[in-house]
């Protein structure tokens, strides 16, 4: 573990010190030694600040979206996740790969229940692997939770959302800890259009989450950062999930991520697709 | 229909106090329902209000550059200066910029809207006792300004010599034309500018802080009334500064969203500062002396 | 029973300007009567149709939602109405998902000479609900004594 | 005087008869722990502080204000009747609760929904006997073992809780309660030390708006993704936004939570925004609890209950800016 991180400070350092990149991101220590933070590099004195553990949880694309035109490229420590995160940036152009430089580090696995779902440990884009990859761990059940909310009957699905929802405090933290969620102004910040009421009430929040999980959805790489975010401990991916996995039966196999020039299933369609609204 | 606590509860209120211990009564959130007796259209984009409570009443009454929450029914709430006030009556001069503003747009003479204040402190009517008084304004920067140059021109003899710079993008954009043309002109001295010249306009055309220079006030004894947007107000304040106006005689209001106008909902802070309890009138010095947040 | 006994469902349809309005418009002078119960929204396309307006007709105290829109193939913008078909597609299966009964929300292809369509969906639809009754589900609670005029929705 | 422990309950139910209960208990689910109004049945959730703070009693997530009948012009205004008597208050989360008092009730304005639910509330606090890691409220003037401002003291004593009245309101539950409580002598063990301490004298309020434009904002607020956990479960955030829903022509102006760390909390109907960026916005947030609260009301906004750095999606922690001034940097 140590060496990895080792190799990661050397890596940020050398970058840094040839003016490679303007700043690297990744993972710097806590208070607590469970817990780590994104920190942001841009000095080669302080790579040694870096940290690699198992605590790691945080995805780090995200922040991508806060410099989208950098002056020199941004170097990004990237996993899968990551990876996974920055081609769906690209291909909705939010960023542009010739601004990044993806420091490739194969995931040991993070003490996070955000990675259960996980298919994909390695990069799938970078510029540099720092070491081997890793073989790939058994996901679990990919839509399990989505089938035992489907088993329910329609009145106790909606109690079963409801309830979900009467705990939603609105924060947000879904919406901004998700790397997929690229509006430059969110729908929910615009008072002014009416389409979200503000009031914390079962419907308004059961509305904010219906919409976040259609608005993300069809593009969602399931990585897990909704609900590890969530204050609350809301199962909200069975929303998203939910999407997905109508996507999967309408269009086949269907993941999001794995490459930069697949579209979003909302965002194109075919002549064929099925018709049901005759 | 004024209710307790609204805004005729608030007309008893001591006026600009805020300290603790001053507590007002009633629920100081609940408008009190008013009627728009008189409309008038300014510029294309901004009109005057003149409000009066449902039974004939003046709201409340404000000391000049303090504000007034307005609702639209159903639509929202913010804050405006009120301009003037008479007898039975106040007036807020609005511009159209988004949703409220639009609805109020959208009122005619009779309609009732909500109102609640009078919120803030005021422009130091006695402190400025006997100074010359200079007021700056730009485009609808002029509405608070206003209410202080009426109530300077009522007490005439308080005060000493009395001039108005105003100016707009265009004469279309010059607000309270009757003002600045016909009354002002008689009582004291008015200096109008446009920034662009037009073929019906044979005053001044230039922008606001050129003019200032170019007509040269000494700063013996003045104070300057400072209104308009946040450029004008920059360039203006680096003119003042080169005719060697000091910062504590400079005075401006400023402006920030706002929601309760009571010092609660948190967020018209500068600093430990809230526009709506401890403004919207601050001196140059004072504004110094807070973060550069507005 | 007594729940849905004389009850008029609401419906909102939000029908294409190209097709279904103008499909609802010659309904209207071919005199054919359908339920009143539905009031018709025009929008540009059905393409023009945010998942977010079904969520807020609901929480508005709409007991049904209709989508309406030009057949595959004839869309006044080309392809708007493809975007349609897999938005809704996938909306009504989240709208299921959460609890809300399928026969709630209804998209149909309805063209501009179809008012005999237009008719029989709208009285379909509305028989539908009227069996199903009030929707509860997604509605802001109203406050106590809003119908005695003292305001008060949604809290 | 002693409630032994095995009474608890009854003596809740006691308080029961004359007004709402809540306590800190589990979601039904298993969810984050909250004060919640209590069925009468279920067992108190003690173990350690809420996630959720109980400014909800005071401060609803969301409240009606008043209606109003858009054809008629008529108003009416919704003001809460509210009874209740919260037991299991931290000393954190009683001094929160002085903080609200300060903001809601000063300055020359008196919130009457606040005014109206706060004089219907009485404050049983329990001192606490174990601290979390993240808990670092003796630094921020508050005794984890006492609250000198809640109505009615309790400290856990083993198999009893002593029981100590601080106002009349306290006095009257002792009353109430007379008949359960017992003489006792014990006194309650050392209050805990807290997670960790941080540095927050009298100066750091002006040292810190000293600092208002230093390069540190940045360094702070990169992480920051810009949610509003921070505030929503903070014990002392109040700031609140006015809203209105309509129906035909019916409508209720309402209150709700409102975070200074959204981008349409301080924007203007033009579209100018004084704070643009999370920097700006958390800064803001910071210096409010640390500086601009104190420099108005002369008490500090934070209590540190430590909730926020609990719950930080980004893992922020809002004392490293104290330890920051402090020329020293906890993380690593």
């Amino acid at each position: 573990m140590s060496d990895r991180q080792e190799k990661m400070r050397q890596s940020a350092e050398k970058l840094l010190r040839d003016g490679e990149v303007g700043y690297v991101i990744g993972w710097g220590a806590t208070r607590f030694c469970d817990r780590t933070t994104p920190v942001f590099i841009d000095s080669p004195e302080g790579a040694a600040s870096l940290v690699w553990n198992e605590h790691a949880v945080n995805s780090l694309a995200k922040y991508l979206l806060d410099d989208k035109y950098p002056d020199k490229k941004i170097g990004l420590f990237a996993r899968g996740c990551e990876s996974r995160a920055v081609n769906r940036m690209i291909k909705d152009n939010q960023v542009k790969r010739e601004s990044l430089y993806l420091i490739g580090v194969p995931c040991d696995g993070k003490s996070s229940d955000r990675c259960r779902l996980c298919r994909e440990r390695n990069p799938l884009v970078y510029d540099v692997l720092l070491w081997e990859p890793e073989a790939n761990a058994a996901p679990a059940d990919r839509f399990e939770r989505v089938r035992g909310v489907e088993a329910m009957s329609p009145d106790e699905r909606y109690r079963y959302w409801g309830g979900v929802y009467d705990r939603c405090i609105r924060c947000y933290a879904c919406r901004n800890a998700c790397p997929v969620c690229s509006c430059r102004e969110c729908y929910v910040d615009m008072g002014r259009t009416g389409f979200q009421g503000k009031q914390h009430s079962r419907s308004d929040n059961q509305i904010f989450g219906v919409t976040r999980a259609f608005h993300v959805g069809d593009r969602c790489i399931e990585c897990g950062e909704c609900e590890r975010a969530c204050p609350m401990g809301l199962p909200i991916m069975g929303q998203t999930q939910k999407m997905l996995k109508e996507i999967n039966e309408l269009s086949g196999e269907y993941e999001c991520g794995l490459d930069a020039d697949s579209d979003s299933f909302l965002g194109r369609f075919d002549l064929d697709d099925k018709d049901e609204f005759m | 229909m004024a209710r307790p606590g609204g805004a005729a509860a608030a007309a008893k209120r001591p006026v600009a106090e805020a300290g603790p211990g001053a507590a007002r009564e009633g629920n100081p959130l609940l408008p009190a329902m008013c009627r728009v007796i008189k409309i008038t259209d300014e510029t294309p984009d901004v009109k005057t209000f003149r409000i009066q409570t449902a039974d004939g009443a003046k709201p409340f009454d404000p000391m000049p550059g303090q504000l007034a929450m307005l609702s639209a029914m159903g639509v929202g709430e913010a804050m405006f200066s009120v301009t003037a006030k008479g007898e039975d009556w106040i007036e807020s001069s609005i511009k159209r910029v988004g949703l409220l503003t639009e609805a109020l747009h959208g009122l005619s003479e009779g309609d009732m809207i909500g109102v609640r204040g009078p919120y803030g402190n005021h422009f130091p009517v006695d402190a400025i006792k006997g100074r010359d008084l200079l007021f700056v304004g730009g485009g609808i920067g002029l509405a608070p300004v206003r209410s202080l140059i009426r109530y300077a021109l009522e007490r005439r003899e308080d005060y000493g010599s009395l001039d108005v710079l105003y100016g707009s993008r265009s004469y279309d954009d010059l607000v309270f034309k009757s003002d600045i043309f016909e009354n002002w002109p008689a009582v004291c001295n008015t200096h109008i500018t446009i920034d662009n010249a037009e073929e019906r306009w044979d005053g001044h055309v230039g922008f606001v802080p050129s003019y200032l220079e170019e007509k040269a006030f000494s700063p013996e004894n003045r104070v300057v009334v400072l209104c308009g947007p946040p450029i004008m107000i920059k360039f203006c304040l680096e003119s003042l500064m080169r005719m060697g106006f000091s910062k504590e005689n400079v005075i401006t209001t400023l402006e920030m969203r706002m929601k309760c106008g009571v010092g609660k909902c948190g967020r018209c802070n500068i600093g430990s500062k809230y526009v709506c309890l401890d403004g919207p009138v601050f001196t140059m010095s004072e504004l110094d002396g807070l973060p550069d947040e507005k | 029973m007594s729940l849905t006994e004389g009850f008029e469902p609401k419906i909102i349809a939000f029908c294409c300007n190209w097709c279904t309005y103008t499909g609802a418009d010659l309904a209207g002078l071919n005199r054919m009567k359908y339920p009143e119960n539905v009031h018709v929204a025009r929008v540009p396309c059905s393409g023009r149709v945010n998942p977010q307006f079904i969520l807020r007709a609901f929480q508005k105290g709409c007991d049904g939602v209709m989508v309406c829109g030009c057949h595959p193939g004839d869309c006044h913008y080309s392809t708007g109405n493809y975007f349609t078909r897999r938005r809704f597609m996938l909306m009504k299966r989240m709208l299921e998902y959460n609890g809300i009964d399928p026969g709630r929300f209804h998209a149909r292809w309805i063209s501009g000479s179809e008012a005999a369509k237009f008719r029989d969906t709208v009285a379909e639809v509305s028989e539908r609900l009227r069996k199903l009754g009030p929707n509860t589900k997604y509605r802001e609670a109203l406050r106590e004594g809003a119908d005695a005029g003292k305001g008060g929705a949604g809290i | 005087m002693e409630l032994k422990k095995d009474r608890l309950l009854e003596a809740l139910a006691l308080l029961r008869e004359g007004s709402d209960v809540a306590l800190p208990l589990p979601a039904d689910d298993g969810g984050e722990p909250a004060f919640r109004l209590w069925d009468g049945v279920q067992e108190p959730f003690l173990g350690s502080n809420t996630s959720l703070p109980p400014k909800e009693l005071l401060f609803p997530r969301s409240e009606g204000m008043y209606g109003y009948n858009l054809k008629t012009g008529e108003l009416s205004d919704i003001l809460p009747e509210a009874r209740t008597a919260v037991f299991g208050i931290r000393p954190c989360d009683v001094k929160s609760i002085e903080n609200l008092d300060h903001a809601f009730l000063e300055k020359g304005y008196v919130d009457s929904y606040y005014r109206a639910r706060r004089d219907g509330l009485t404050t049983i606090a329990l001192g606490c006997s174990e601290a979390a890691r993240t808990c670092f409220c003796d630094s921020m003037g508050v005794a984890p073992g006492d609250a000198p401002g809640a109505d009615l003291m309790m400290n856990d004593l083993g198999d009893a809780y002593s029981v100590k009245a601080n106002t009349e309101k306290g006095e009257a539950v002792a009353k109430l309660w007379e008949g359960l409580l017992s003489k006792g002598g014990a006194k309650a063990p050392a209050a805990p030390a807290c997670g960790f301490s941080v540095k927050a004298d009298d100066s750091l309020p002006d040292r810190l708006t000293a600092r208002f434009d230093d390069p540190m904002w940045d360094s702070l607020s990169k992480a920051c993704i810009g949610c509003g956990c921070c505030s929503f479960i903070c014990p002392t955030c109040y700031c609140f936004d006015i809203g209105r829903e309509n129906r035909g022509a019916c409508g209720t102006a309402f209150r709700c939570w409102d975070s200074c760390m959204f981008s349409d909390y301080s924007r203007m109907a033009g579209g100018h925004n004084p704070r643009p960026s999370k920097k700006e916005r958390l800064r803001n947030r910071y210096l409010h609890k640390l500086a601009y609260f104190s420099q108005r009301y002369g008490a500090t906004l934070c209590v540190g209950c430590g909730r926020c750095i609990d719950k930080c999606p980004a893992n922020l922690d809002i004392t490293r800016v104290m330890d920051m001034m402090e020329g020293v940097d906890a993380n690593g």
